[in-house]
């Protein structure tokens, strides 16, 4: 059985995958350099699957393209209670799962309740907290969500234990996805492999290690959309050869971005205009300072190091794609303060901060990194600009999953480098950038706040901003979020160093605006991407 | 001394010899060859866009991709190399020598116990050992070396059993045991002086092995620890720059080449010269 | 005969339970958390304990073994924390692509080897010898990943005679196969060489020759096959050399091996699917010796009377 | 009388010289000789003479890397070989010369099946099919008495004896009626009734196929035994060629008569009891009061026995049930053939392969006991090996090797040692001032003086010599035994002497012990058992022993069954 198994895949592996070079119009080729993880929407995190997953579902809301504005989708309007802790969707009829079956009220409730069930191991059961009964499923005290009602099949009544401000970009997001009860039950743990989804794609083929085939939803409810037959995803394709093939036109989108080698060659090329899209993306690349390991937790010394980067220089170091920071939050989100003006490069200041704290002679310490390139290199780049000032600071270069364990123990990092597992916004909202990097809540084992940072009056301001939830006070609310981050930066628990700008390669053909292609929300916008005439 | 000129009547040993030599200087005469400090990010080694510099007047094999003189780094990373190859090599070479020693005199439970040992670690494909102990132990200088010393026994235990084995059924081994010799004479005094030369040109053409795998270590990211210059770890960080900046693979990938060619073609003279029975052989 | 089989296949068997165990517990000492991985940034602690409770990593070390070796008998290798994915299928998906590299590389450095180290032996202690053996240490010296990118650079990039990556087509696999089987080849070389002048200078080749018989059937038909009784059991072992070699070699190449598994998984600490590949190497490795056990005895038939 | 036929083969000044780092090293020096028709001519000499480069000078399978024709001329009825081309020389290469070899275990392919190899030597030479040349090859194997030669030609080689194989050989080499049949040591690796029976298929065959033979051989008695006509050859030379009665009954040559003295002659101590004295001591009286120094009781030796993982591997027994005592002063001849299990039984007596049975040395048991107190025992038995080569440590000087026991035992101070190596050096008849240097400087027959030596340094009682001369050249063979005999009548020592050698094991012993596949099959006296053998197998033994003398040629001829 096993052999006759072999064989068949073997052949088909060799024979099947004729050369990419001539596709229709309306069928692209993305490549990724790794696996697709999973297409399972409760489960899938990362910024390969996001996009696919947000193409192959439906949620209750979702974005205008290429911005941040929440709209609604799934549902065909919604309503706010003025306590802000009632939502009421009414869903809209006639949409159906690529299984032809009708989605209904229950299978939103369905969905929610299977992205926080604990079984689910679901990453993104956190968002949905604000929810009556979150504690009780996820304490495992309870089967389903009390907060979520479907008094018939066309409308979904979400109750609140708290107001939360970011409720409807909750229903944005990607673990809001809905999924269908029997082909989840059917599938076992293998959904994520045989997904069933009400998105503007279907999943025709998935060939492990190889290619991806996601098909257009004729059926989808959105008009004109999506643009495109389909798409093909071909992964473990390296950076470097898919551009290669990108200028060939054997590959439509490069999904890894440009190498940075290969930046400078295409940017200086005749095409780049054609070719690269390079825009900003809610992204802040920063080191964290832990406050419990001698000797940053004193801030005059966390101030000092703020000082003593050379953020300009770093940015060269990525060719450019990205801009020096000051504070937690990217240019683009709401709250971000742009009269801040941080830390500047100063060696003489750092060094006279560091001669306060009574370490004029520097201190020895320890910086992890992710391992993946250019992020040892940039870790060097810090290690230089701390030597300046007398610290020495050893390099740990560590696959990922080795440094979030090292930033999850307490007292364990010093220093760390968040390039390669920065922090990419999940929804435009400057509460996104709080809660589990800058919080409380974060610094614990396991617990992603590597700074092991907590300001109990910083979390109760955070609380007060998450609970102005009237869309009528949003402009107070950023504010508040704004001065939070303000005045983190006094305790200086991170050295914010650059807002990564995201770069695209495309073929010529591809059309469409560039926020499409480096879309806020979503990564790609399979959506909305065309192929021109 | 006669292996010095037995050595020099051999064009391809003379050539690894001074190829080896070479390395040495490097390694030994860093501080002084050097034109820059190895770890030493220059202004003007980038350009504006943040592109290496290309081999000029200033930067004679160009710059990287942090803007660090190629040169310094690659004598710089000679050291490296020459460090993990000898204390690896010669860690792996000693616990080789004293599994393939003990399994091969004693056979028995013991000896039986040593050899299924290396009979497990031989099932282990090397390099994914090294990948999973490298990132259990956080690599280091020390660590990368105590790691490849941890793979690389295996093949010289497996030769220094076979050969013991065949010691053991020599006559003179067994003329000892009627004279009443005890195990730790023959181990010592007519066993061990036996396996010198086994020992002596593992030693050396382990170092080629030995200096492959820290480069390919360092080439993964889960080598040396930046920035500490490897050979290995120049071309992980250039990698992407390959056909942007070829010197940036080209340089190293030329000197892991060379030194292990060197310490190959050096040990291959030695087993000749040491071991006549195998003369002309491998 | 069926015996010798019953034990080796025995030997293998605990071969394998020894690589499980010794994997098993290096990873387990692994720093990373694996609950903390799959939670994701946003969890919480208890989402991150309820995840440790369902996976069973709260349970002490000789209990996750156990249970490790209970789902490995019924052929359960566990799911990816990643890939949410039974790691039998990744790994079922991915080894044909391995299998279908590894048998060209084989080819390559089995067939180099053997040209080469017959002409070297022929030609002993001559110019054509030095210059072969020579040659060979170059390609027993160079690095596979630097072979690797001086390939891609000059074939593929610069020549454009093949293809940077990817896999499907014969011209795929002529680059990645090449590099891999260099650094046998240099080996084989030398081996078959050293096997080729032992032989010749055996009793029996001497034989053929005072029967009056060619130079070519006295190599061919007297020689060879001795000579290949190293390489047969070479062979076995090399499978080994070739597991490392792949994972250097996918990942340059882009090749959707299960070397290509995992490095991926390496990178995200993804414990079943390093466990699974490890396993699936040392049974390749075990299998490849056991092979050139039961291959030996076809060509050597003084090992069949055993 | 006819004129006398021109010879098949002549070979005239052949110089052959031998390429080496330091120059060319001349091996065969203007070796000359005819051979006629019919006729067996004997090349004899010792090790090094020169006997198997001239043979394969004139097959042309000279390794060319090393040595080389330089002058000279081999003619083949007229036909000048040593300018032939390659592809003529083929030709004559096992058509009109064939040859086989010493090592009959080596010399056919293991991985090729007999009938293969038999119908490849018949079609390289003769145009016939494949059926044609099995039968041809099934012939053959006829002609050399092959049991089942139908089923030989679907084996492979080592599911052979030796004597089939060289059989086969000597079928492989007839097969295309060859002119001329050079035979390399063809008996030597051979057990000596295999050799009777080889020898006299030897001399029916020439008579078949009327070929010619060059036999080449050490052994002077296979010589006797065999030639029409000698060639002694040394170093390199020819020193002497006549007709075998001449050159054996008047040798010209002082070294061809020392050669001749040299070899035992069995029957040569027929009516004696002891072995010849070669010292003035007074012979020692028959110890029968005294207790043995070695006394074996049912000893019996496993080999290859294990246990695994699988459960404990039966072995295979080499010696079962061995039972014989060893007086003091006295030697016990250990006889028999290669798998006898003689070899196995002197080790065992040493405790130096695991055993079941009694072994007592000098009254002590040993089985059982630990290293520890094993060590006052070693000092009383000492072990001197075939290979005086492989038995010393290479990397050792004599002199430490010599010292080594009582090092080993803490016998004496550092000086005193030196003095001691010096005296055993002396005793051995070798100079003191050798102790600092390396075995690989010494000859054969000094390597096993020094071995000697090492065995005398702890004054044992009781010496197992096992094959210790076997490896040795004749000349020095009768040297060392006559050394052994002195310190036997000097020191009073005690041997268990193994050999195959029926005339040395005649020379040397007191007592003889006959064995056979593990067991003793005969026991007592040397006379008794030389002069009135009742075992069969001892008597067939006996009678395949060549004697070198060929007027006698053919006693052994006797059908022994």
């Amino acid at each position: 059985m096993t052999r006759h198994w072999m064989t068949r895949t073997a052949l088909a592996g060799f024979l099947a995958l004729v050369p990419l070079g001539a596709q229709a119009a309306g069928d692209i080729v993305v490549t990724y350099k790794d696996d697709i993880a999973t297409l399972d929407p409760a489960i899938g995190y990362d910024w390969q699957n996001w996009s696919m997953i947000k193409s192959l579902y439906s949620r209750l809301m979702d974005y205008k393209p290429g911005t941040a504005e929440p709209v609604p989708s799934l549902a065909e309007s919604f309503d706010v209670a003025p306590d802000g802790l009632t939502y009421t969707f009414k869903i809209r009829k006639g949409v159906k799962f690529s299984n032809g079956r009708e989605l209904v009220a229950g299978d939103v409730k369905y969905s929610i309740e299977r992205a926080v069930n604990p079984k689910t191991q679901g990453p993104g059961a956190g968002f949905f907290g604000a929810i009556a009964g979150f504690d009780a499923l996820s304490g495992g005290t309870a089967e389903g969500l009390s907060g979520i009602e479907t008094p018939d099949d066309y409308t979904v009544v979400f109750k609140l234990s708290r107001p939360d401000a970011t409720f409807l970009h909750v229903m944005a997001i990607n673990f809001a996805s809905i999924v269908p009860k029997e082909a989840v039950e059917a599938a076992g743990a293998d959904f994520g492999k045989q997904p069933v989804g009400s998105g503007a794609f279907t999943l025709k083929e998935w060939v492990i290690g190889q290619r991806l085939v996601f098909e257009k939803n004729p059926n989808f409810y959105v008009p004109d959309t999506p643009k495109i037959d389909s798409f093909t995803v071909e992964v473990g394709q390296e950076p470097l050869v898919a551009l290669l093939r990108l200028q060939k036109g054997e590959v439509d989108i490069a999904g890894d971005g440009i190498p940075p080698a290969k930046f400078l060659e295409m940017k200086d090329g005749p095409d780049a205009a054609d070719m690269i899209v390079d825009g900003d993306q809610l992204q802040t690349g920063y080191i964290t300072l832990n406050v419990k390991v001698k000797p940053l937790d004193d801030v005059k010394v966390r101030q000092a190091l703020n000082h003593a980067i050379n953020k300009e220089r770093i940015t060269r170091i990525v060719n450019g794609r990205a801009t020096p920071a000051n504070q937690p939050l990217p240019p683009l989100m709401p709250g971000y303060d742009k009269s801040y003006t941080g830390y500047a490069y100063d060696v003489e200041k750092a060094k006279a901060l560091l001669a306060e704290a009574g370490l004029a002679d520097g201190f020895e310490t320890v910086l992890y990194a992710s391992s993946t390139d250019p992020n040892p290199r940039i870790a060097q780049a810090i290690q230089q600009d701390l030597a300046a000032i007398g610290v020495k600071a050893e390099i740990k270069a560590l696959a990922n999953a080795n440094v979030i364990a090292a930033g999850g123990t307490e007292g364990e990092a010093p220093m760390i480098w968040s390039g390669g597992m920065a922090w990419i916004a999940d929804f435009p909202d400057p509460s996104n950038f709080y809660g589990p990097i800058l919080g409380c809540a974060g610094a614990t084992t396991g617990g992603w706040n590597w700074s092991w940072y907590c300001n109990k009056d910083i979390d109760a301001r955070a609380i007060a901003a998450d609970s102005m939830s009237d869309p009528a006070k949003a402009e107070e609310r950023a504010k508040a979020w704004g001065s939070i981050f303000t005045d983190i930066m006094a305790d200086a628990p991170w050295i914010p160093v650059f807002n990564e700008r995201r770069v695209v390669a495309k073929s010529k053909r591809m059309g469409g605006p560039g926020e499409i292609y480096i879309d806020p929300t979503r990564v790609i916008n399979y959506d909305a991407i065309f192929v021109k005439e | 001394m006669r292996i010095l000129r037995e050595i020099l009547r051999r064009p391809s040993a003379v050539f690894g010899l001074s190829i080896v030599l070479l390395v040495v200087i490097a390694a030994l005469g860093a501080p002084l060859l050097a034109p820059f400090a190895p770890d030493e990010q220059m202004f003007d080694g980038l350009t504006l866009d943040g592109a290496p510099i290309p081999p000029d007047a200033t930067f004679w094999l160009g710059t990287d991709t942090l803007g660090r003189d190629l040169l310094s780094r690659l004598l710089y990373g000679a050291r490296t190399s020459l460090i993990i190859g000898l204390v690896a090599n010669g860690t792996a070479v000693l616990i080789g020598l004293t599994v393939g020693m003990l399994a091969g005199y004693l056979r028995g439970p013991v000896g039986n116990a040593l050899m299924r040992f290396t009979d497990l670690m031989m099932a282990f494909p090397a390099l994914l050992l090294a990948i999973v102990l490298a990132a259990l132990l956080r690599p280091s200088l020390w660590i990368v070396a105590l790691v490849i010393a941890m793979v690389n026994w295996v093949q010289v235990a497996r030769i220094v059993y076979t050969e013991t084995r065949g010691l053991v059924e020599r006559d003179f081994i067994l003329a000892e045991r009627s004279l009443g010799a005890g195990h730790l004479r023959i181990v010592a005094l007519h066993i061990a002086p036996h396996l010198v030369p086994t020992a002596i040109v593992w030693g050396t053409l382990g170092i080629a092995t030995t200096v492959l795998l820290e480069a390919t270590l360092s080439f993964l990211g889960i080598g040396v620890q930046p920035p500490e210059p490897s050979w290995g770890n120049i071309i992980f960080e250039s990698q992407s720059y390959f056909t942007a900046a070829p010197w940036l693979v080209f340089f190293p990938g030329i000197a892991i080449l060379l030194t292990a060619l060197s310490f190959n073609l050096v040990g291959d003279a030695l087993r000749d010269i040491l071991d006549p029975t195998q003369r002309g052989r491998m | 005969m069926a015996e010798l089989l019953l034990r080796r296949i025995g030997g293998a068997i605990l071969i394998l339970f020894g690589v499980a165990a010794v994997t098993f517990v290096l990873l387990y000492w692994l720093p990373a958390d694996p609950a903390v991985q799959l939670a994701g940034r946003s969890a919480t602690a208890q989402t991150v304990a309820n995840i440790r409770r369902e996976l069973g990593l709260d349970q002490p070390l000789p209990i996750q073994f156990l249970t490790y070796l209970g789902n490995l008998i019924q052929g359960d290798l566990g799911r990816s924390y990643t890939q949410k994915t039974e790691v039998e299928t990744l790994i079922l998906a991915r080894l044909p692509a391995t299998l279908i590299l590894m048998a060209c590389g084989i080819l390559v450095e089995v067939v180099l080897g053997l040209v080469f180290g017959i002409i070297a032996a022929l030609n002993r202690g001559g110019f054509v010898d030095r210059a072969v053996m020579t040659m060979s240490f170059v390609g027993v010296s160079a690095p596979q990943f630097v072979v690797a990118l001086f390939f891609l650079y000059i074939f593929a990039a610069t020549l454009g005679w093949f293809p940077m990556s990817g896999f499907g087509t014969v011209n795929h696999v002529i680059l990645p196969a090449t590099t891999l089987g260099v650094l046998g080849a240099g080996w084989y070389a030398r081996m078959v060489r050293s096997a080729m002048i032992d032989v010749l200078a055996q009793d029996y080749v001497r034989t053929a020759r005072a029967k009056g018989l060619s130079e070519t059937r006295v190599i061919f038909r007297h020689a060879l096959p001795n000579a290949l009784l190293p390489i047969i059991a070479m062979i076995g072992i090399d499978i080994g050399q070739f597991m490392s070699g792949v994972v250097v070699v996918e990942a340059v190449y882009g090749w959707p091996g299960i070397g290509q598994l995992a490095w991926q998984a390496i990178q995200q600490v993804d414990i079943p699917i390093i466990m699974g590949v490890t396993l699936t190497s040392a049974l390749a490795i075990v299998t490849g010796n056991l092979v050139a056990d039961l291959v030996a005895p076809l060509v050597d038939p003084r090992i069949r009377a055993r | 009388m006819l004129a006398p036929a021109p010879p098949v083969l002549s070979v005239d000044n052949l110089t052959v010289d031998a390429l080496t780092p330091e120059g060319a090293k001349r091996v065969l020096d203007g070796v000359s000789f005819e051979l006629a028709a019919g006729e067996t001519l004997c090349l004899a000499g010792e090790s090094g003479s020169g006997k198997s480069v001239t043979s394969l000078s004139v097959m042309r399978l000279l390794p060319k890397a090393s040595l080389r024709i330089v002058a000279g001329s081999i003619k083949l009825q007229g036909r000048e070989l040593t300018t032939l081309s390659d592809r003529a020389m083929r030709q004559v290469r096992g058509g009109d010369v064939a040859m086989i070899f010493q090592e009959p275990m080596t010399s056919l392919n293991p991985v090729i099946r007999i009938g293969d190899q038999l119908t490849e030597a018949i079609r390289t030479h003769q145009e016939i099919g494949e059926a044609d040349a099995r039968r041809a090859a099934l012939a053959m194997l006829d002609a050399v008495h092959i049991a089942e030669p139908a089923r030989r030609l679907t084996q492979y080689p080592h599911e052979l004896s030796g004597g089939m194989r060289q059989r086969v050989m000597i079928g492989m080499a007839l097969s295309c009626r060859p002119k001329v049949l050079i035979a390399d040591e063809p008996t030597t690796a051979l057990d000596v009734t295999v050799q009777a029976q080889i020898l006299r298929l030897m001399r029916e065959l020439k008579a078949e196929f009327g070929t010619s033979i060059v036999l080449i051989t050490h052994d002077m008695g296979v010589v006797a035994e065999m030639a029409d006509r000698v060639a002694v050859m040394k170093a390199g030379r020819i020193v002497e060629t006549g007709p075998a009665v001449d050159v054996f009954e008047t040798p010209r040559e002082a070294y061809t008569r020392e050669l001749i003295a040299a070899v035992p002659r069995l029957g040569a101590r027929a009516g004696t009891d002891g072995p010849p004295r070669v010292t003035a001591e007074p012979a020692a009286p028959p110890a029968a009061s005294t207790r043995p120094v070695l006394e074996v009781r049912d000893l019996a030796v496993e080999y290859g026995g294990s246990s695994g993982w699988f459960g404990r591997k039966a072995g295979v027994a080499a010696v079962h049930g061995v039972s014989f005592t060893v007086e003091p002063g006295r030697t016990l001849g250990l006889v028999g053939e290669s798998g006898s299990g003689k070899s196995t039984t002197g080790k065992a007596v040493l405790g130096l392969v695991p055993f079941s049975g009694a072994v007592s040395i000098d009254g002590t048991a040993v089985a059982g006991l630990s290293p520890r107190a094993m060590r006052p025992v070693r000092r009383l038995a000492q072990m001197i090996f075939q290979d005086p080569y492989a038995s010393l440590d290479p990397r050792m000087t004599v002199g430490a090797a010599i010292a080594e026991p009582l090092v080993i035992h803490g016998i004496g101070a550092a000086a005193d040692r030196r003095d001691q190596v010096a005296e055993l050096l002396r005793r051995v008849g070798l100079t003191p001032d050798v102790a600092s240097r390396y075995p690989h400087e010494f000859s054969g027959g000094q390597r096993q003086r020094v071995c000697i030596a090492r065995a005398l340094a702890l004054r044992p009682k009781l010496i197992v010599a096992d094959e210790s001369v076997a490896a040795l050249d004749v000349s020095v063979r009768a040297r060392v035994l006559d050394l052994m005999l002195e310190l036997q009548e000097t020191m009073g020592l005690a041997y268990l002497f193994i050999s195959h050698d029926m005339a040395v094991v005649e020379r040397m012993c007191h007592h003889v012990a006959v064995m056979r596949a593990g067991r003793i099959v005969e026991a007592g006296t040397r006379r008794a058992v030389f002069e009135n053998p009742s075992d069969p197998y001892t008597r067939e033994l006996i009678a395949a022993v060549p004697i070198p003398d060929p007027r006698n040629r053919g006693r052994q001829m006797a059908p022994a069954g």
